[in-house]
């Protein structure tokens, strides 16, 4: 059986079966299917190094008629973090999201929701149809707004509303970028897209998808609805939430700007998506300065974080160093957001809250899961020999490369600013007096330990995956009109 | 002529959507939009599209519709019901105004493509199916209309995740008291026999017709949701594994079928023309009990009973 | 399989820093014989490969992750000159904290940290290529950042904070200088010339400027010295690493390899940047006194005279003339192994008598004659007093300073001398000359903190006594002035 | 003017009816009637393009039928989160937006 096929149906065939089966038995399933799908993305990935990578007309109908999938170097690097991350996940919910801890409803729920999230983004990461990739971040959407409100607190159903309403609103306006682009060209096929005889409509088609797409990534000024979210939900979820969710839509935009329509990424429109995200960054990273809570700070940080993987487009079609960096800003920030908020989840869970006081010390008891913190957040800053460095590094290089320092400045900027708002939870982890509290096992430290050592080690073994991601990597466009 | 009577349609669904959005009071605002939806899907008829008319009827106005109302009892219950006046909000007219003026503008500079009219000429025969629109929903582009069935089971199982602690386990929905001899329970009795005919034939039919499992499926939703609003049946609990597997069946039975494919070497979701026919019956029939039962329990909402322990 | 080198150079540090951070606390005798044995092994290897160097010889190991980026470990002449010094000092101080901690908590992160600070000095100083050496620098800022915080009180949490708040913005400056660069002239290797191409005269002003800033920070170059005394709430080893094994050592050492090897002597004085860094380690190397002066802890004023001293160094290299740059170099290694016998005595004062401040050392010579006698040799060699080896130093400064026509330079180092005689000759007369305090009790029985001290001393009155035999850091400075200046 | 322009101007004047009401509105089942007229009117939009030419294409068809059911669905679990955030607070808009 094909790779890519069992790593598209068997977190949805886990996802029925979690639903079907009573709670012991849909844990199981659930964890069995995600071990399968982990063995599956590293499959594919394996297929993409080694120059073959997979490609499947469905239904045996190419395209226009059917919707064709492929994995590309920038599929399979996602494909492999989003396994990595999920499989963190899924361990550490194992024991938090048990029906002992978390009571009948969410035993239930977590499950399914978790898997159809994952079956979502693997859909998207290798979709090549514009319309399928609608229905795929709708599938993200629906079970990523369920784990929002999974928790049921007030402020989680709120923030889940809030959520719903700006994904609902994105949707419709990628939709309507989608409904021109078939209006004009009759296919909805990247690669045939790619070849289409241009038309007068495609600027506004891909402006219209352009936003519903950032709105649904949180990219400033659309950014309101994550921090609330992504806080406000149980720390398994928050995880997925914040590492996963927004780089589905972010590869679908990538996608549009370099692969689908990348002649219509005019200079102007390019420097107002970078300028949104240093907005991003800026404003991301002083909300996360103001935060006295480590999950909100944790939560903010996405937001400036998104902001960099924007703050690049300028330098898409000028640079090859660019394209490669964005991805491994986004795959280490995938490592080290899921690391973050795992780490957190066990602290709040010990200490009974997640205020900066409250995790005074901490580190004394939990030294494993205060380590995974600190080389997360050294991730996060762009600190070698992170991955998040060497993201940092082949962007900056880019920028003085295309003549274009200043889109080195917000990178730079930005791991200042990383430091300075990561470093108020560790000193409180690292100060000397603290309580005494129940901490976890060892193994359970590790979880986050080993995603955190994860984006560590994309920076110091980046060979591998950086001869991944050339298989496919778009050519920089020449000329710039 | 035609042109005229287009023109006064098109007239009424903007006159009536204006009022569903600019009018007072949140219930009038609902029934507007009910209306609309059947305006809307009168339109889809003069449009050539009655598989989109049927299922703008069923779902747009119909489904959604009571989706609404129930919402709006529910609200009413929370002292919620109430309008919240919305101030004229400029920047929203501005964008709602541009987006209008973009894509009247782009209306006129669309060039009219090649489409894959011919290639779908060619394949309709080896599909299994007549009717082109179910071809394309369960053949052409089957991986969509998988993942869609996965997106009604995202969006139930969020909304169960809504449930009150205390109402998990509890028969779903809002328990109901309905006088044996009301007008309610009359139509509980007289409507479902006749929808249940209605729903079997729009599956049966979708085949070479307009219908299918998404227009079907809705109606035998309705069926049931007429039947336990009147009391005639009882929503059935939460955990209950039978109702449960019902909910699965539809994507299940897609997924096996495409895996099938993929085992049989023909590649995943892929149907030989000569067992495709048979094969998308299949799916069609498990496809619309899963849609019936997941639409059903979506319009009803989750428990609200609190259950004594 | 053969492992090169340099490789294993930097394993003889990075494999005890991995095992120890998994290490329990009990595990006392396991950890420390890991420390010890990684720090012997590195010192043997170094004595190893001296002669063969000495003949010209080096060594290489490159890596290449990604197409434009390198990791270059290379073994050359100057590399030796700071590996060595921080191989031994890695050495005293580790016997030197395991007697200080004896059963303190948290010792295993405390080792695996030391142990990885000295990996990431061994990566600077056998870093190839300007990247490298980054990587490697900023390893060194953060593994550094809990052994400064290692106390976990409040001052030692505010000197984390500040020591972070010096380094994040200096570090960002060096990653700007260091794209900003190699954007221009692809990688920069250290070995080979490096070809600046078509960057504008003041953009390569600007490169400098910020390079400069990136290393001074570290090498606490006013104004950026601010956190260096403020560490001083530090444990007593940690200040040993930081002012002399690791981190100040780390930026001089930075400071080299911009002049030296990236820019190089004949663009320096080209574009006119020698006379602005000599005169800004000037003003270092005086303000540094100055401010030592009106210090009454003990700590703070070693700490002050470390950011005059070594700028010492870093005005030897901006001097541009052979015998400055002998003298700096050769400064590299004296100021070493002086202020870590100084603060090996500060410790000792602190641990075995409760003295922290200058006020508290009244009488204690005669009580503790090993460590007063270690104390006042460093103190004099600061000084300068002939035949220490801060004699050494000043008397190649001088004379580099009339060679590279800059006669002021001899009015900077005459002020600083007195200063240094202003600021440490009062201890001594405190120490040897007043009556003690009756509440003051000092003794010296802890023969593993002593002994380090006294071979660190000894070391210090070596380098300058001993200044001309072959092996001496003067003749290893002047090996490599010659090969520097003669083609 | 052809009847295709007709309702393909209908579509788009829906869309912006619908943004706006998106936008604009406080109670929240309002918000989310909005939605659903934008996504007809998006339907009708693209609908209309798909009449061009010769006869209905079927493809459009079948993703409005995929958009329908969609937009259902996120409905549903919309108006749920409504009706148990109104049951915690009481009101029916975000509570930023409470006057």
């Amino acid at each position: 059986m094909n790779a890519l096929v069992v790593l598209l149906t068997l977190p949805l065939g886990g996802a029925l079966a979690a639903v079907a089966f009573p709670a012991g038995v849909a844990r199981g399933a659930a964890l069995a299917a995600a071990a399968g799908t982990v063995a599956a993305a590293l499959a594919v990935a394996s297929e993409v190094a080694a120059g073959a990578p997979p490609r499947i007309a469905l239904g045996g109908w190419p395209p226009p008629l059917g919707i064709a999938l492929a994995a590309d170097g920038l599929s399979a690097a996602l494909l492999v973090t989003t396994a990595a991350v999920m499989a963190a996940v899924l361990l550490a919910a194992r024991h938090t999201m048990a029906a002992g801890l978390a009571g009948p409803r969410i035993a239930f729920g977590f499950w399914p929701l978790a898997l159809m999230l994952w079956a979502a983004l693997n859909a998207v990461f290798v979709s090549r149809d514009l319309f399928n990739l609608y229905v795929g971040i709708e599938l993200l959407s629906l079970a990523a707004v369920g784990l929002v409100a999974i928790g049921g607190k007030p402020e989680a159903l709120a923030a889940a509303m809030r959520y719903m309403l700006f994904a609902l609103a994105g949707s419709l306006l990628y939709l309507a970028g989608v409904a021109l682009i078939y209006a004009a060209h009759g296919a909805l096929d990247i690669d045939l897209l790619a070849s289409r005889r241009p038309s007068g409509t495609d600027a506004l088609a891909l402006a219209l998808m352009t936003a519903g797409l950032t709105a649904k990534t949180a990219l400033f000024p659309f950014h309101v609805w994550l921090p609330p979210a992504h806080a406000g939900a149980p720390a398994p979820a928050s995880a997925m939430l914040s590492a996963l969710v927004p780089k589905a839509s972010f590869v679908i935009l990538l996608r549009l700007w370099t692969e689908a329509l990348p002649d219509e990424a005019s200079p102007a429109a390019l420097t107002l998506i970078g300028a949104l995200g240093v907005a991003a960054v800026v404003w991301g990273s002083l909300g996360a300065l103001a935060q006295s809570r480590v999950k909100l700070i944790v939560a903010y940080s996405t937001v400036a974080q998104i902001g960099y993987l924007f703050a690049v487009f300028p330098l898409l079609p000028l640079a090859q160093a660019a394209w490669s960096g964005v991805i491994f800003l986004a795959l280490s920030h995938a490592l080290a957001k899921a690391a973050m908020f795992l780490a957190v989840g066990q602290w709040m869970a010990a200490a009974g809250g997640d205020r900066l006081e409250e995790l005074r010390g901490l580190a004394q008891a939990m030294p494993m899961s205060a380590f995974a913190f600190a080389l997360a957040a050294v991730t996060l800053a762009g600190l070698p020999p992170s991955g998040g460095f060497l993201g940092k590094y082949m962007v900056m290089t880019a920028a003085f490369t295309a003549g274009q320092w200043v889109w080195a400045l917000p990178m730079a900027l930005g791991g200042l600013l990383a430091a300075a708002y990561l470093y108020r939870p560790l000193a409180a982890l690292f100060a000397r007096e603290g309580a005494s509290v129940a901490a976890p096992s060892r193994a359970r430290q590790a979880v986050p330990l080993a995603l955190a050592g994860g984006g560590i080690a994309l920076g110091l073994a980046s060979a591998e995956p950086l001869a991944l991601l050339a298989n496919g990597q778009p050519p920089i466009q020449a000329v710039v009109r | 002529m035609t042109f005229v009577l287009d023109a006064v349609l098109c007239a009424l669904i903007l006159g009536v959507a204006a009022a569903t959005i600019a009018g007072h009071g949140v219930f009038r605002a609902i029934v507007f939009f009910i209306v609309y939806g059947l305006l809307v899907a009168v339109g889809w008829v003069r449009l050539g599209a009655v598989d989109v008319a049927l299922a703008e009827a069923a779902i747009g106005a119909g489904l959604t519709g009571v989706l609404f109302l129930a919402a709006y009892g529910r609200l009413g219950r929370e002292g919620a019901g109430g309008d919240a006046p919305a101030p004229a909000h400029l920047p929203a007219a501005m964008a709602g105004l541009g987006v209008t003026c973009a894509l009247g503008w782009a209306w006129s500079a669309l060039p009219l493509p090649d489409r894959p009219g011919p290639q779908l000429a060619e394949a309709l025969p080896m599909s299994g199916v007549e009717n082109p629109v179910t071809a394309v929903l369960l053949n052409f582009r089957a991986w969509d209309t998988l993942l869609e069935s996965v997106v009604l089971l995202a969006a139930l199982t969020g909304l169960w995740m809504l449930t009150r602690d205390a109402a998990w386990g509890g028969r779903i929905g809002l328990p109901q008291h309905v006088r044996p001899d009301g007008v309610m329970a009359g139509f509980g009795r007289v409507l479902p026999p006749l929808g249940l005919l209605v729903g079997v034939y729009l599956v049966y039919i979708g085949a070479d017709r307009p219908g299918g499992a998404f227009q079907g499926g809705t109606v035998l939703a309705a069926v049931g949701l007429v039947a336990a609003l009147a009391g005639a049946v009882r929503p059935p609990r939460i955990g209950a594994t039978r109702w449960r597997a019902a909910l699965v069946a539809g994507p299940l039975v897609f997924l096996l079928a495409g895996l099938a494919g993929a085992a049989l070497g023909a590649g995943f979701l892929t149907l030989p023309p000569q067992i495709a026919g048979a094969a998308l019956f299949a799916i069609e029939v498990a496809l619309a009990a899963s849609i019936a039962v997941t639409l059903a329990f979506l319009v009803l909402g989750p428990p609200e009973e609190t259950i004594t322990r | 399989m053969t492992v090169p080198l340099p490789v294993l150079l930097l394993l003889t540090s990075l494999v005890p820093a991995a095992v120890t951070f998994f290490l329990p606390q009990e595990a006392h005798r396991l950890r420390n014989a890991l420390s010890l044995g990684g720090a012997l092994l590195k010192v043997a290897l170094i004595v190893a490969m001296l002669f063969a160097v000495a003949g010209g010889a080096s060594y290489e190991a490159g890596l290449t992750p990604a197409p434009g980026l390198m990791l270059l470990l290379r073994i050359d002449a100057l590399a030796l000159l700071f590996v060595s010094l921080s191989a031994i000092l890695w050495l005293l101080t580790t016997i030197y904290a395991i007697a200080y901690f004896g059963t303190k908590p948290q010792l295993s992160r405390f080792f695996g940290f030391f142990s990885l600070c000295v990996a990431a000095t061994t990566g600077i100083a056998l870093s190839g290529s300007l990247f490298t050496f980054f990587i490697f620098f900023e390893l060194l800022t953060l593994s550094t950042w809990p052994l400064v915080a290692h106390k976990q009180d409040a001052p030692s949490l505010a000197a984390g904070r500040r020591y972070l708040l010096y380094a994040m913005p200096c570090s960002a400056a060096l990653l700007w200088a260091i794209v900003w660069l190699e954007s221009a002239t692809g990688p920069v290797i250290f070995a080979a010339p490096t070809d600046f191409g078509t960057l504008a005269p003041n953009a390569q002003r600007a490169i400098f400027a910020l390079l400069i800033v990136g290393m001074g920070m570290k090498a606490a170059i006013v104004p950026l010295h601010g956190w260096l005394p403020a560490a001083m709430a530090a444990p007593a080893p940690v200040s040993a690493l930081l002012h002399a094994v690791a981190v100040v050592k780390a930026g001089a050492f930075g400071v080299i390899r911009v002049v030296h090897d990236v820019f190089g002597m004949d663009r320096m004085s080209e574009l006119g940047l020698g006379l602005p860094l000599a005169a800004l380690a000037s003003v270092t190397i005086l303000w540094g006194s100055v401010r030592a002066l009106g210090q009454r802890e003990i700590k703070k004023r070693l700490a002050y005279s470390t950011v005059s001293q070594v700028s010492y160094i870093v005005l030897g290299i901006s001097l541009i003339g052979p015998f400055a740059v002998i003298g700096g170099l050769a400064h590299l290694i004296h100021q070493g192994l002086m202020k870590i016998t100084l603060f090996f005595c500060a410790g000792i004062y602190d641990e075995r008598a409760g003295v922290k401040r200058i006020e508290g050392l009244d009488g204690l010579g005669p009580r503790m004659p090993w460590t007063s006698t270690c104390f006042s040799l460093g103190a004099l060699g600061m000084i300068g007093l002939p035949p220490m080896a801060g004699f050494v130093s000043k008397i190649y400064l001088g004379l580099g300073g009339l060679q590279s026509g800059a006669p002021w330079v001899l009015a900077v180092l005459a002020a600083s001398t007195l200063l240094n005689a202003a600021y440490f000759l009062p201890l001594l007369y405190r120490l040897w000359f007043r009556e003690p305090a009756p509440e003051v009790q000092g003794d010296e029985r802890a023969p593993a903190l002593v002994a380090p001290t006294v071979v660190a001393a000894l070391g210090a009155l070596g380098v300058g006594a001993l200044a001309a035999a072959p092996v001496s850091p003067l003749a290893w400075a002047t090996l490599l002035a010659e090969r520097a200046w003669l083609p | 003017m052809t009847a295709l322009t007709l309702y393909a101007l209908t579509g788009a004047a829906l869309i912006g009816l619908g943004l706006y009401g998106l936008i604009a509105a406080r109670h929240l089942l309002r918000r989310i009637v909005a939605f659903n007229l934008l996504g007809s009117g998006l339907f009708l939009y693209l609908g209309a393009a798909g009449a061009r030419g010769d006869g209905p294409d079927p493809v459009p068809q079948a993703l409005i039928i995929t958009g329908i059911v969609v937009a259902l669905s996120a409905s549903a679990l919309a108006v749920g989160l409504l009706v148990a955030g109104a049951r915690l607070s009481g009101r029916a808009t975000l509570p930023e937006e409470a006057e």
